[in-house]
């Protein structure tokens, strides 16, 4: 287990949380892009009915 | 040569062109296919010709191997602007494994003055009666045409309608997409009635 | 056999129209350019230039080979001769390549012929520009035998080359891997360089895959 | 799971449960597995710290290649099987594909950064990872160029087959090209043998980009549903007028 400040403090610090965030940035634009077209079809798919 | 078309549909993308369509061709048989713009003549002609999978019913042939048996004439000539115009008829005469004399082809669909022009110097006229003269250099029972008269004046008409009854003499069957009558047709076909 | 006819039919046939149509000036041109910018943009001194010198000219060839796939399916299509390639009594796979031998033929020979100046320039040993010439002649082959399987599959596409590079770039990767190596150690070991013969696997590969998968894709195109 | 592929009706009522169950798996597991791994598991003894980027890296690079793996056997059965859907599966894959296959090449850089030196070492299975990207992106775009769906759907999964066989030769020539010029390689997957308190953290992380890549597909192939439904019924709606 390694304290948050302990890690801020290691020289990797600025290699190791961009790779997080990005980790994160690409599921939720993943999960964004995923939701819009579902919704943008679903709701055109309605209307025609 | 004989063709049995049974129950035959055909879709485009999500559109059903036609469905449970039945002919049969017998030997010598001329079937005029007829029907507006887009109704499915030309993808009919496809279907035969196996470029294209129907989606429903079956056509059998009476041969073995038909797609090796089977001229096809689209609305486009398949020539080649570079090419003259006996290259192109000493090419579709070995292309189909032909033994007629590219001469007599071109004097029969009379093009023998532009023999050795290039195909891209030749009116519509006379491309389409290139691509007619493909369909003497190698012997093939079943003819597909498309709309073969398109670009053709009167003389072209008549000389397709000779070739059309010479081939019929011979047991071959031509199916052809028209728009005006064209020969003698012994089996009417109408799609999108 | 009728089918040996047909093939041959349209290997001449191909042959012919590329000569029509300017035979390999087109390509030629593009690739002295090509191997121009090389000194230009890493500079005169020949020490760099003899030590990448005929590993680059694995990617003029590449480039090169890319720009004459765009048309080969794609004008049989538009003029409606792709048809007439279906109604042959030969698989659809030879007459595939048939059209890629007289691709390599009309246009592979002289770009290798023309490697053997640019790899000189580019300060090759002139004993080992033979080799070079012929490892790139060897990588024309994987280069358009996979080629065919990428112009293939865009062929109905307007301005399909582009979309060609993409789709071949990842089938180029082994041959130049292959290729540039053998062609870097051309000089102290000629053809017997370590990676010549995966290049020869390379081109065995591309000439008998890419045909395969080309007819694949063009029994598509006509549907 | 073939038949699913089949009819679009029973695979728009099974993915109805299916997706959020799905999505819900996935938060859990990153919410289990990112602070496990960024925090819990112990530094490396020779990478240190750094040694946590694996935890985002690996899983990246497993399911990168598991989902064009997947892309391939559903272009297969679309050929073959002639499977409604598995062309609408392979079309909705291949981005996730592609932007986990992103997420591992500039994460794979980062990490060898912090021994290398240097932004971007042509490390043989980075390498490797970036020709399988450029793979994804001839494969969207082979999509995009052809107007045609049902011929776009199969030139796609022919398209596909082949990349798959590449796969492997790419492989064996990039190992084969990195062992001529000797560079160092750090990415041994997971480094020497891993004891459990990484091992578990990664495992948590690779079921949670599964999950994610599940949900993600599903929603992906419900809006090409329900984008053809609209297709066909305007189609229908300019033909009947």
């Amino acid at each position: 287990m390694t304290a948050l400040n302990e890690m801020m403090a290691s020289e990797h610090w600025p290699y190791i949380w961009p790779c997080y965030v990005l980790g994160l940035a690409v599921f939720a634009g993943l999960a964004v892009r995923a939701a819009t077209q579902l919704s943008h079809w679903k709701k055109r798919a309605d209307d025609d009915r | 040569m004989r063709v049995d078309v049974e129950s035959l549909a055909i879709e485009r993308g999500e559109l059903r062109l036609f469905e449970n369509l039945s002919f049969t061709a017998a030997p010598g048989a001329h079937v005029a296919l007829t029907g507006a713009n887009g109704t499915g003549k030309t993808s009919l002609l496809r279907a035969l010709a196996g470029f294209l999978a129907p989606s429903a019913g079956t056509i059998r042939f009476s041969i073995e191997e038909p797609a090796a048996q089977t001229h096809f004439l689209g609305h486009r000539d398949g020539l080649k602007g570079a090419l003259e115009v006996r290259e192109h008829l000493m090419f579709w005469r070995d292309l189909f494994g032909g033994a007629d004399d590219p001469a007599e082809a071109l004097a029969r669909v009379g093009l023998t003055r532009v023999a050795d022009l290039p195909a891209r110097a030749l009116s519509a006229g006379q491309s389409r009666r290139l691509s007619l003269a493909r369909l003497l250099v190698a012997e093939r029972p079943l003819w597909l045409l498309d709309e073969p008269a398109a670009g053709l004046d009167t003389a072209g008409k008549a000389l397709l309608a000779d070739l059309i009854a010479a081939h019929r003499m011979t047991g071959g069957v031509v199916i052809a997409a028209v728009h005006e009558p064209l020969g003698a047709p012994d089996v009417d076909v109408r799609l999108g009635a | 056999m009728t089918m040996w006819r047909s093939v041959s039919a349209v290997f001449r046939r191909d042959l012919r129209l590329a000569w029509a149509g300017g035979g390999a000036a087109a390509p030629l041109g593009f690739f002295a350019g090509a191997t121009t910018l090389v000194p230009l943009a890493v500079g005169p001194d020949l020490k760099t230039l003899a030590l990448i010198g005929p590993s680059l000219l694995w990617v003029t060839v590449a480039l090169a080979a890319l720009m004459i796939l765009e048309r080969l399916f794609q004008a049989d299509l538009e003029d409606g001769s792709l048809d007439q390639l279906h109604l042959v009594d030969a698989p659809l796979e030879f007459i595939v390549a048939a059209k890629g031998a007289a691709l390599w033929t009309a246009i592979g020979l002289p770009l290798a012929l023309a490697s053997l100046p640019a790899a000189l320039a580019l300060q090759t040993p002139p004993h080992a520009t033979i080799a070079v010439a012929i490892g790139l002649l060897i990588g024309l082959a994987a280069f358009i035998g996979f080629g065919l399987f990428g112009a293939a599959l865009a062929a109905g596409v307007r301005r399909g080359g582009v979309l060609i590079a993409i789709l071949v770039l990842p089938f180029f990767a082994p041959p130049i891997i292959f290729g540039a190596a053998a062609a870097s150690k051309a000089a102290s070991e000629g053809l017997g360089a370590p990676g010549f013969l995966l290049l020869c696997g390379c081109a065995l590969a591309g000439v008998a895959l890419g045909p395969i998968g080309a007819a694949a894709a063009l029994r598509q195109q006509t549907g | 799971m073939f038949a699913w592929f089949a009819n679009p009706d029973r695979f728009m009522r099974l993915s109805a449960w299916a997706l959020p169950i799905a999505a819900a798996l996935a938060v859990v597991l990153f919410a289990i597995g990112l602070p496990w791994s960024f925090l819990f598991a112990p530094p490396d003894f020779r990478q240190g710290e750094s040694v946590r980027i694996m935890f985002i890296h690996v899983p990246a690079a497993w399911w990168a290649l598991g989902i064009y793996v997947f892309m391939g056997a559903a272009s297969l059965m679309g050929l073959v099987w002639k499977h409604a859907l598995a062309d609408v599966a392979a079309r909705a894959a291949a981005p996730i594909g592609a932007a986990y296959a992103a997420l591992c090449l500039i994460t794979g850089s980062f990490w060898g950064a912090t021994t290398w030196g240097t932004w971007w070492e042509w490390d043989a299975r980075l390498t490797s990872m970036l020709v399988l990207f450029l793979t994804y992106l001839g494969y969207i775009a082979l999509w995009a160029a052809i107007e045609d769906e049902q011929r776009a759907a199969r030139l796609a999964a022919i398209l596909c087959l082949g990349g798959l066989l590449n796969i492997p030769i790419v492989k064996f020539s990039v190992d084969w090209w990195n062992s001529l010029h000797q560079t160092a390689s750090i990415l041994r997957s997971g480094g020497s043998a891993m004891d459990a308190s990484m091992m578990q953290p990664l495992f948590v992380m690779a079921l949670a980009y599964l999950f994610a890549f599940i949900a993600l597909l599903f929603a992906g192939m419900r809006a090409h549903v329900y984008r053809r439904r609209a297709v066909t019924a305007a189609l229908r709606r300019a033909r009947a007028s």
